[in-house]
Formats: structure tokens, sequence, C-alpha cells
């Protein structure tokens, strides 16, 4: 199977601090990836440069053979690579049909610009919302949601978006553990449905271990290991790094 | 070309500047200070200043030397910008900055129109009896009330440099200034430093104001250029980076000076707003480099 | 949406307030002038002496009998606005008095800007406006029917200035700072036609911001330069700023000449520096003209220093001498209607405490001349022109050093 | 065009205004005009103050621009523009009936291309600029504005100049059918705020009024999904300036005279009002602004008559009361209130279909 992300040796420094550092890693067209890694370990700052919104110091990031690290942030989304927040960012005065109707891709031309939104759209919305569990929050401002739920939120406008391949940053963070084992299905559906790759930094190993296929370990910036996610449970290296940070 | 005619003219020029820098430096330290820990851009700065000169005026009407002056306009400055935070202020310090811009707006308003209502609006200056002392034999001009203004202007931004560092309230102001929520769960009390630090602003403004009726003339409706001016200060030198404020403050003295030379004093205003728009256009560039914006 | 509903109940209920209060132009026994002053604003200085000028004028004429139409006594009676010292406001204000308040005749603003401003509308309804404070020569350029202006216009300020420059040394050479307003700009105009006329040269020639404070560049471009005459036009600013820094930075000119002098009262203002400044004046306590409303002109300045107790300065007078002209217009009519107002406003020509008037195609009062006095230890001597020169002018300024 | 029952009525109240008020009070033209053009005003700055989240102080430039391009071109239409302003004009310049009607429509054309134009170059690096920033940033430019406009000698400088005057016949004003010059401008006015009404009603109702939306919300976001940000702030900016620009020419020929700092570029005064309307009726809506400028003119008559000298204390002390207690405006006040008047509902029948589609699923 063809890799559809493959980052090379790619490193970033903030003032002295070396966020990531010589970074490589593949990700498999229509794989589920998970990347851990104690808190501090860089694996924001590595989506961050992934998607642009922040230049990187060295190295090369390929999308589907695409050079991403020159593009703005703008210019990747529609190539289909989408990311979402650890702190969730959604439209807090619109309403959630809104906020899901606007996530909708659309070519940029001048041309395009001042369409009216075809009603299929609602439809679609609809569909994704309750998918999420939101249908009925449909109309509610955006930023009246709890945390949890405008992760689904996010999550959902990601999805409308229809990605070839989403970047979650920590799906399940702040969400009703009784509602994380309809997350990780959802998310397993949404990969075998719509044919998404999912790329997820998730701190829950159950999550990981219940979602992922494989899984990169990083710490300190760099990267330390990476495998079934077994091996990496039972990495020597993973767990005192997990201990010595934690 | 004068300046080329006369070369004296530009070092004349700039010691002109400097001179009146140091005011703008003072009200602009103010400004970088409320602006700093409060998170509010005063726009009112500049009335505090005219406001300031009129109360030196007033002393200097019943007779006294305008100097004595300079600390009643600190003080009742002080008391003033005191009461506007109980007042006004407080309501807006968390708020979103553009609306303690506007609430600072109407608060400039209402005191323009009421130093109108009291003091009149003649054009008003207040003199010193001081000399002037002559260099390069008549070549350089130096009038010793500007210099003493200076001088003053200089001695209070230290002043207050100094009681920042060392005093504790001084000490709990920085505090806030860096984390306001730390610094509350350190049991600073925030609301009680905001309306001191709102004081001191105001207070700064009133020994501004001072000055610039000795030196030069006041009329209720002088304020905005200076407002706008310490703006444009605060912004070159960049928040919390108090020699920065003095040294660009120095600066754009100079720099306006020179340019009335160069082009007529009519272009000076418009310069300086002109000058204030290519810097923040010029920096938001170079982070917008980073893909980041002036925050 | 209810909320727009009530609004504009709301709105029409005021709307309709307003009409029911607003004045018609004669009411029982009072006549009823409208005037915009600029009571706030960069101008409110003058503006106020204006203010006063027009209540005074008022006070005497309905002390003196009021005003006789049809076998009928009248009381005159100022409705005013305040323009702010912006024309925009100035010209809705204009409009203002006279279709919702009713004015059909109006008295000027302050400020040549401001009239400028306002004159198009009191042309556009036909409604006539005495004036005694702007004094832009545009005002007369265009034709106005309904304008009439007791002052001389701006070109005319300064130039006897340069004439006595001219007298006193050849091809001399002078030094220009003028606000970039239509005031100073229409008085650079008169004196550069006198500068080409005597062949002097023009050595420096900045314009000053409208907030002006510091005039210390072009002071020190003086002090390289070394002119024999330096003249200065910006209001009150104007003159205030450039004498406190002439003094401060001890700039030697054997000749200072300047506007607005003593609505600025540099002569009491800034400790002897006003001393030997030329100022441009449209009238002096000192000149022997008489009425018989306010007597001699320096009756005049008694009754205003009774009222207000300070020296009355020239916009106060003018401003006087206005509501003379209407109460004679008023009774020569012998009527109300606005147009034969405005006909007998047009015929007219008397002799004032403030001068002769009488008003040109035009509506300019061409039968009194400029007066140029000169601050001499603290007092305004008239110096020219020589009819009425009550003191010789003192030339050169004695050097700082020996002042 | 308009399906909401509340909105109809509102708009049928103004239409009735609109129309009407010449006849019903004819002595309110002027300040009827006046709301008029201030409803322009408070609606374009709500495109960026509002809807966008960039509080612009700037939008006065265009507003003077446009008065200025306006004026020049109806007078270079029919005579040597530096004569007309050179030093006030010696000449009278009166401008046949023909030359007046052909020269205010290009006129206002002008004013609104020049002032787009401009818009163009400024945006592409203002809106680089971000919260108060851009704030002070666009107030900077707007004084400049205002005093470099009282430097060019071909608009009369710090002087000012003259707008041609309603073209009169035999000394009496030229009577159209519907009244002289302040009726025809009262209506002109009224028309230029339909049009800006309704294009800004279509405007918000597109996917790029949703994304104005989106960029204030969360800019950041809009960008991460894929959307040109800085494309869509200059276009929205673009409209502000051509409305603007209209604004201005009328109100220059309203006005009768344009100086640099006090008519034109007058950010004390219409900078300001423009802000302080939208706020107070509701910034990002589309009646807000509105709402917003009738109070706004009603106070402010209001004080102009019976707080002589006292009324810029009075505008003063508003200013703070509404951005202190109000800052959400009336609008947001009342969705706070109705929110099911904006659509904001939990749909509890909705939940059995959500149970069909996961079935289907």
């Amino acid at each position: 199977m063809t890799n559809i992300l493959e980052v090379n040796n790619v490193s970033k420094f903030f003032g002295g601090v070396r966020a990531n550092e010589e970074i490589s890693l593949n990700i498999k067209k229509g794989s589920i990836v998970s990347l851990i890694g104690p808190n501090g370990s860089g694996k924001t700052t590595l989506f961050n440069s992934i998607v642009g919104t922040h230049p990187i110091d060295s190295g090369s990031i390929k999308f589907e053979e695409k050079e991403l690290s020159k593009m703005l942030v703008h210019e990747i989304p529609p190539l289909g690579l989408l990311r979402t927040f650890q702190q969730t960012k959604i439209y807090g005065q619109m309403s959630c049909m809104m906020n899901m109707k606007i996530s909708k891709k659309v070519s940029n031309s001048y041309k395009r610009m001042f369409d009216k939104l075809p009603k299929e759209l609602d439809d679609e919305a609809e569909q994704i919302l309750s998918f999420v569990g939101l249908y009925e929050k449909r109309h509610l401002r955006a930023g009246e949601l709890s945390f949890g739920q405008q992760k689904l939120l996010e999550l959902a406008m990601a999805l409308m978006n229809e990605p070839k391949m989403l970047m979650l940053d920590e799906p399940t963070a702040g969400i009703n553990p009784t509602l994380i084992n309809g997350i990780i299905d959802r998310l397993i559906k949404i990969n075998d449905k719509y044919k998404i790759t999912l790329f997820v930094i998730e701190h829950n190993m159950r999550v990981v271990m219940n979602l992922a296929q494989h899984v990169f370990c990083m710490a300190h910036g760099k990267m330390l290991a990476d495998g079934k996610p077994e091996e990496i449970k039972n990495n020597k290296l993973v767990i005192d790094a997990y201990l010595g940070a934690s | 070309m004068i300046l080329i005619q006369a070369p004296f003219l530009n070092l004349q020029a700039i010691l002109d500047g400097l001179m009146i820098g140091a005011i703008f430096a003072l009200v602009a330290y103010g400004m970088a200070l409320a602006w700093g820990v409060m998170n509010i851009i005063n726009i009112a700065q500049g009335e505090f200043v005219i406001l300031g000169g009129y109360i030196t005026f007033m002393v200097y009407k019943l007779g006294f030397s305008p100097f004595f002056g300079a600390p009643l306009s600190f003080a009742f400055l002080f008391i003033l910008g005191f009461l506007l935070y109980k007042l006004i202020v407080h309501r807006v310090v968390d708020r979103d900055m553009f609306i303690s811009i506007l609430a600072t707006f109407g608060i400039s308003i209402m005191i323009r129109q009421i130093m109108n209502l009291i003091f009149g609006s003649q054009v008003e200056t207040a003199l010193t009896g001081l000399g002037t002392i002559f260099l390069f034999d008549h070549n350089i001009t130096i009038a010793l009330v500007k210099f003493s203004s200076f001088v003053i202007a200089v001695a209070g931004a230290l002043g207050v440099i100094y009681f920042m560092k060392t005093s504790k309230l001084g000490r709990a102001i920085r505090a806030t200034a860096q984390n306001p929520r730390a610094a509350r769960i350190l049991g600073v009390d925030t609301e009680k430093v905001y309306a001191y630090t709102y004081a001191i602003n105001a207070a700064i403004c009133g020994l501004a104001g001072s000055l610039v009726v000795m030196t030069y003339t006041i009329h209720p409706y002088m304020g905005l250029p200076y407002t706008v001016r310490s703006f444009m200060i605060v912004i070159v030198a960049g928040l919390g980076n108090i020699p920065g404020v003095l040294a660009s403050g120095l600066g754009l003295g100079a720099l306006e000076e020179l340019s009335a030379y160069a082009f007529g004093t009519e272009y000076r205003i418009g310069l300086v707003f002109l000058f204030l728009v290519i810097i923040l256009v010029y920096r938001s560039k170079k982070l917008a480099k980073r893909r980041e914006y002036l925050k | 949406m209810k909320k727009i509903i009530v609004t504009f109940i709301s709105a029409l209920a005021l709307l309709f307030s307003y009409s029911t209060l607003s004045f018609a132009k004669v009411v029982g026994d009072k006549i009823i002038l409208g005037a915009a002053v600029s009571l706030t604003g960069k101008y409110a200085g003058s503006g106020k002496h204006t203010q006063k000028g027009y209540d005074l004028g008022v006070k005497i004429v309905n002390d003196n009998g009021g005003v006789k139409v049809g076998g009928k006594t009248y009381k005159l009676e100022v409705q005013y606005y305040d323009d702010e010292s912006d024309g925009a406001k100035a010209a809705a204000l204009a409009q203002r008095l006279i279709e919702q308040d009713g004015i059909d005749y109006l008295l000027g603003p302050y400020g040549s800007g401001i009239t400028v401003a306002m004159a198009p509308v009191s042309e556009k309804f036909g409604v006539p406006m005495v004036e005694a404070n702007g004094a832009a020569r545009s005002l007369f350029t265009k034709g106005y029917k309904y304008l009439f202006a007791v002052l001389n216009s701006a070109d005319q300020y300064l130039n006897s200035a340069v004439d006595l420059m001219a007298a006193k040394k050849k091809n001399a050479t002078v030094a220009m700072a003028f606000e970039q307003d239509a005031f100073s700009l229409d008085v650079k105009l008169g004196v550069e036609e006198r500068i080409k006329a005597h062949g002097m040269k023009v050595v420096i020639d900045d314009a000053l911001p409208k907030e002006l404070n510091d005039m210390t560049a072009t002071l020190q471009k003086v002090k390289a330069l070394k002119p024999d005459l330096l003249i200065v036009s910006g209001h009150d600013k104007g003159a205030m700023t450039g004498i406190k820094q002439i003094t401060d930075l001890k700039v030697d000119v054997p000749m200072v000449a300047m506007t607005h002098c003593d609505s600025a009262a540099i002569n009491k203002n800034l400790g002897g520096g006003g001393d030997y400044t030329l100022c441009a004046a449209q009238w002096h306590k000192s000149l022997s003209y008489k009425d018989e409303f306010f007597g001699s002109a320096s009756d005049y300045a008694k009754t205003f220093e009774s009222v207000y107790s300070y020296d009355p300065p020239y916009q106060a007078a003018e401003s006087s001498a206005a509501l003379l002209v209407y109460k004679a217009a008023f009774e020569r009519a012998n009527s109300f209607d606005k147009d034969k107002v405005r006909d007998a406003l047009a015929q007219t020509d008397m002799m004032t405490f403030y001068g002769p008037i009488k008003f040109s195609e035009t509506g300019q009062n061409l039968a009194k001349p400029m007066v140029l006095f000169q601050v001499i230890n603290g007092e305004n001597k008239v110096v020219a022109p020589e009819k009425w020169a009550e003191a010789k002018l003192i030339y050169p300024t004695p050097k700082w050093a020996d002042r | 065009m308009i399906s909401d029952k509340k909105e109809l009525i509102g708009f049928l109240i103004l239409l009735f205004f609109g129309i009407f008020a010449p006849i019903i009070a004819p002595s309110y033209r002027v300040q009827f005009s006046e709301l008029w053009i201030f409803m322009v005003f408070a609606s374009t700055w709500n495109v960026q103050g509002g809807k966008m989240g960039y509080n612009t102080f700037g939008n006065i430039i265009f507003f003077g621009l446009g008065m200025y391009v306006c004026a020049s071109t109806q007078i270079a239409f029919a005579f040597n523009l530096s004569d007309w302003t050179a030093a006030g004009g010696y000449k009278t310049f009166v401008h046949s009936i023909p030359d007046y009607f052909i020269s205010l429509p290009i006129g206002l054309l002008f004013a609104g291309i020049v002032s787009t134009a401009v818009a163009l170059v400024l945006g592409s690096f203002m809106l680089i600029l971000r919260g108060h920033y851009f704030a002070i940033g666009t107030l900077g430019l707007g004084i400049a504005a205002g005093e470099f406009a009282t430097t060019v000698d071909i608009w009369g400088g710090g002087m000012g100049m003259t707008v041609p005057v309603w073209p009169k016949i035999d000394g009496q004003d030229l009577e159209l059918f519907f009244g002289v010059g302040m009726d025809f401008f009262f209506y002109l006015t009224f028309i230029l705020f339909l049009f800006t009404f309704f294009t800004l009603k279509w405007l918000y109702s597109t996917r790029f009024g949703l994304i104005l939306t989106a960029i204030r919300d969360n800019e950041d976001k809009a960008e991460a999904m894929g959307i040109p940000t800085m494309r869509y702030k200059v276009t929205g900016w673009l409209f502000s300036a051509f409305f603007m620009g209209l604004a201005g020419g009328l109100f220059g020929n309203i006005n009768g005279y344009i100086e640099p700092t006090e008519v034109a570029f007058n950010g004390a005064t219409f900078g300001v009002y423009m802000v302080l309307m939208t706020i107070l009726g509701g910034k990002g809506t589309l009646w807000g602004p509105i709402i917003g400028a009738i109070l706004f003119q009603l106070f402010k008559e209001f004080f102009w008559t019976y707080f002589l000298g006292w009324q810029l204390v009075a505008l003063g002390f508003l200013i703070v009361i509404i951005v202190v207690f109000f800052p959400e405006g009336i609008m947001g006040w009342l969705r706070e209130r109705r929110p099911e008047w904006f659509g904001e509902i939990i749909d509890k029948k909705a939940r059995l279909a959500q149970v069909k589609i996961n079935i289907n699923d």
C-alpha cells in the first residue's frame, strides 16, 4: 500500500528549544496511525509543522508526493489533509449547522465566492451531526456546547470537508468516558466507510490499543520508537519515557 | 534645502527634538504601563496631559512659578485617575480591548468638553521667566525652559521606573503585568493594583502636561496627537520594553523636528500618523514571514 | 423587531414635539435672529468673543428702545447653536435654524472657514445673513446675494505691515508662516501681492498645521536666515505660540507682524514678550468712530469691560456692530419680509462705533479700513494708517539683548 | 426578497419614511438625509466591525475620498478644476442644467470606483494587522488622510472647495416633479440606503457572508479549514469602501462645501459615530446598525437642542454608557431574551429522525 504522508528528517526549533528533531515517519493510505508520547514531547508541534502553522527549519513533508513544507496554512486542506485542535477551535457565535455548512469543501475561486449554500447541504450536515450525536443541538450556538461536544462538532466539521486524511489532536480528551467507546467505533467507521486515513495524537492507551494499527512514540522532540500497538506497549524505552515523564 | 545651507540647524533640530521627545516618552511610558498591566489602551491619555497643563496654568495664574504646578498636576491627575478607574474603567478592564478603546475615548470627549467649559478654550501658556543659552556663537539656541522640562521629564520617568523596581506596590504591579492570575493566587489584590496603575498613568500624564504648558501652548482640543504619538512610541518599542519606550520617544521627537525643518511644520502631524501605520505594517509583515501576527 | 416599531413611534413623537417648539421669526414683540457660533472646538476662544459681542449688541439695542417696525417696538433676541468649530455641523445647523426654527435672519458664525460653509445655505434659502467674523474673500467672489459682511476681507489684514516694511528698507527679506485654513491663506494672498509690488524677497514660507503648538522649526530657520520681516497668521494659537517661542528662543527680527494679537491678548499674557509686535485689527478702541447707541469706540470698550470685565477684542466689536446693522435695516424696511429686509441691508450706509458700514455689490464692507497697531509696553497703540496713528512705529524691534 | 414577517414590518416603516418624509415633515429633510447616510455608515462599518470582527476607524477615508472625487469630477466635467479652486474662485461658476445632471452620476460612479480601488490597495496590507492594531492603524490612516488632503492644492488645500449648486432657472431653484434640490438628494440618499441594504442582505445570505462571520469567530480555524481569509477580508472591505464612496459623494453635494479635516475626513465625529451606531444597535446583524442609526440620530438631535454647549459631554457620557453596559447592543439584548427569534432551539421531536438515520447507517 502506498504512503499518503511522508515526513523526512523534519526539525523545528523555537529559539534554543528543540521541539522536533530529525523526525521521520510514513503513513500508509487508509490506515489508522496513532502518535503517543509524554506531554511536551513535541507531538502537537509536529502536527503544526505538517499543516504549515509554522515553517519548519529543515526536512521535507510530502502528502501524496506534494511538498507541504513551503505551503501556507490555507493551501493544504484543499489537498485533502485536515487537522483538529487539542483546544477545540469552532465558530462560537454561529449555530452548529452553520459551522458544518461552512466547513464544506468549495473552491475558493472568486466566481464561487458568492454562491448561495445549496439546500442539500442541510441534509448532509444533519446526517453527519447525527452521526456524531449532536443532531438535536444543531440549531444552538456552537459556543454554548460543552467542551466534549465541541470536540465532536470539530470532528463533524472535519468530516464535512471530506478529507483524504484526518489528523486528530486528542479526540477523546475531555469527553465523558462512557462515550469514549462510541467515539472509537465512529472513528473506525469513518476510517472504513469514508476511507479516511486517521493520524491520532492520543494519551488514553485503551483508545490507542483499540484504534491504532500502527503507533509512533515521541519523547523530547525525538522519534523514540514505532511499531504495532502491542510491541510499543511492551517497548522498554517507551515505558521509561512515560515513567520518566510522569 | 535649508538643512544643508545651515548645517548647525541639524544639530539644533535634533536638540529641540530630544527636548520635546522627552515629554512624548513620558506620556508613552504611562500608556505602556496601563497597556502592559491592565491590557487597555487609554485614548484619554492626551486629555490627561492637557488637563495637567491647565492645573499648572491655574497655579501660574495665582502668581506662583509654574514649577510648583508640576507636583500639583501630578497629584491632581493621580486622584482623578483613581476616581475614573473606580467609576468607569474597572468595568472594561477584562473586556475586549476595543471596548476599552471606545470607553476611554468617551472619557476623553467628556474631559475635553469639561475643560472647555471650565477654563474656556483660549490658547494658554505659562511663563517661567527662564532665559536662553547660546552655544557655538549663537548658532545653537536652547531655551532654558525646554531644557529644564527635558530634565524634569527624564527625572520623572526614571523616578517612576525606580518606584516600580523597589516599592511593594511597584513589585505587585509588575507581577500583575506578567501574570494576573498567578499574582491573584499569590494574594495580590489586582483590583487595587489596576486602580493604582491607572492613577499613576494619569499622574505621569499630568506631569507631562505641566511641562507642555511651560514649554509650548495648550488649549482643550490639543490632546489627541499626544495619545497617538504615545501609542506609536509603545508600538515601536514593544510592550514592556521601558528603555525602548524612552529611546523611541526621544527618537520620534527628533524625527518630527527634522521632518518639520525639511518639509515644513504642516506635514508634521500627518507624518506622525503615517509613520505609525508604516511601523505597524512593517512589523506585522516581518511576523507574517514566520506565519504569525502582532498579538 | 417590536423594538423597531417602538423606536419609530418614539421617533415620530419626538419629530413632532420638535416642530411644536420651533420658533417663528417674530413672536410677540421679539424678533429672533439665529446664530451658530463655536462654543466648543478649536475656535471656541474667539467664538465666545463673538457671542458676547452679539449679546451686548442685543442688550444695548433693546435698552435703547428696541427696534421700531410698523409703529410697534420689538426686542431683539438671538437663538444660538454650537457649531463645534466644524464646518459640516455649521451648515447643518444653519439649515436647521431656517427650516425647523423658522429663523429668517441669520447672524454669522465665528471664522472664515465656517462662514464659507454656512453661506451657501443662507443663499439657498434666501435668508439674509449679516456676518462679522468671516473674512475669507472667497465669500465675496461667489456672487452671494444674502451675505453681508461688516468687516474687511482677509486679504487686507497685513498689507499695511508690508507697506511699512517697504518704507523702512528697500528690497527687504520676508519670512512667512501661515496656518492652512481659509482665513490665513487669504491673508497670505493679500500679503504676497504687496510683497511682489514692493519687490521684496520671501526667504521662508512655512505652512502651519491646524493643531499648532510648536513653531520652533520655523523660528530656528528665521534665526538662521535673519529676515527683516516675520509674518505669522494662525488665529489665537498662532499668535500665542509664535510670541511665546520667539521670547523663549530670543529670535531677533526687525519687524514682526501677526493677526489675532488682541483676541489672544498677547500684550497681557506674555509678560512683555509681545512688545513691538505689529497686529492687524478690524477695529481698535482708540479710533474716533461714534454712534448714538454705544457712543464712541472707547465708550464701547468701557461698556464691554463693565459687563464682561476684559478689553473687547475686535471680534466682539464687529459682532456688536452686526446687530446695529440689523436694527437699522429692519427700521428702514419697516417690515419683516426677509427679502425686503435683505434689500434694506443692501442699502446700509451708516456710521457706527465700529466704523462706517456700507456694503458693496458683493456684500463686503469697503467703507472701513483695517488698522494696524503695535504693542508698546503692554498697550496696543495704533500706528497705521496715519489718520488714526496714536503712536509712532518703533522700528527696528530692539534686540533681545537690550530688552 | 424579504421573507421574515418582522423584517417586513420594519422595512415597510423605513419605506414609508423614505417616501413620505418630505411631505409629512418637510423641515426635517436634512436630518432624514443624514439619517439615511448614517444608516449606510453603520451598515457598511458593520461588515468589518460586526461581521468580520475587524474594528476599523478607517472607513471614513473612503467617505472623504468619495466626497472629493465626486465633487472634482462634477466640476471638471464642465470647468477647469484648478480655476474653480484657485483661491476660492474669483469668478462664479454655474453648471448648466444638463451639465449638472450628467456630471452628478458620473461623479458618483467615480467616487465609488476610486474608493474601491484605494480600499484594494490599503486592504492588501492593512488587513494583515489584527485586533486593536488594525483599529489604531486605521485610525492613524484616517487622520493622516485628512492632514494630507489639506496640502492638495487642486482640492483647495486647507481652504476646502465648494460643490456645484443646484441649478436655478431665473433665480428660482429648478423644480423637478418631486421637488427642489433638498428633496432630490433626500431621495438619492434613501435610494443609496436601499441599495446598500439589499446588497448587504444578499451578501450575508451567501457563503461569503458566512465566511466573514467565521473569520470573526475564529480566523485560525477558518484558515485551517482551507479558507484564504485574506482574500475574503479584502473583498469585504471593497464593499464597504464602494458604498462609503457613494455616501461621501452625496454628502458633499448636500453639504455644499468640502473641507479636509472638518467635513471630509472627520474621523472624530463621523468616524466614531458609525462605530457607536453599530454597537448601539447590535454588531453583526443586518438590522442592528439601522436601529442604532435611528436611535443615535434621535439622541444627537436631542442633545444639540437641549444641551447647548454640553452636548459633547452628553455624547461622551452616552459612549461610555453604551460600551460599558450594552456592548452587545439592542439586537444582542434581544437575542438573550428571545433566542428562538434567532432560531436557537433544541429540536426535541427530531430525535426520531436521528434514530432512523442511525439505523440505515
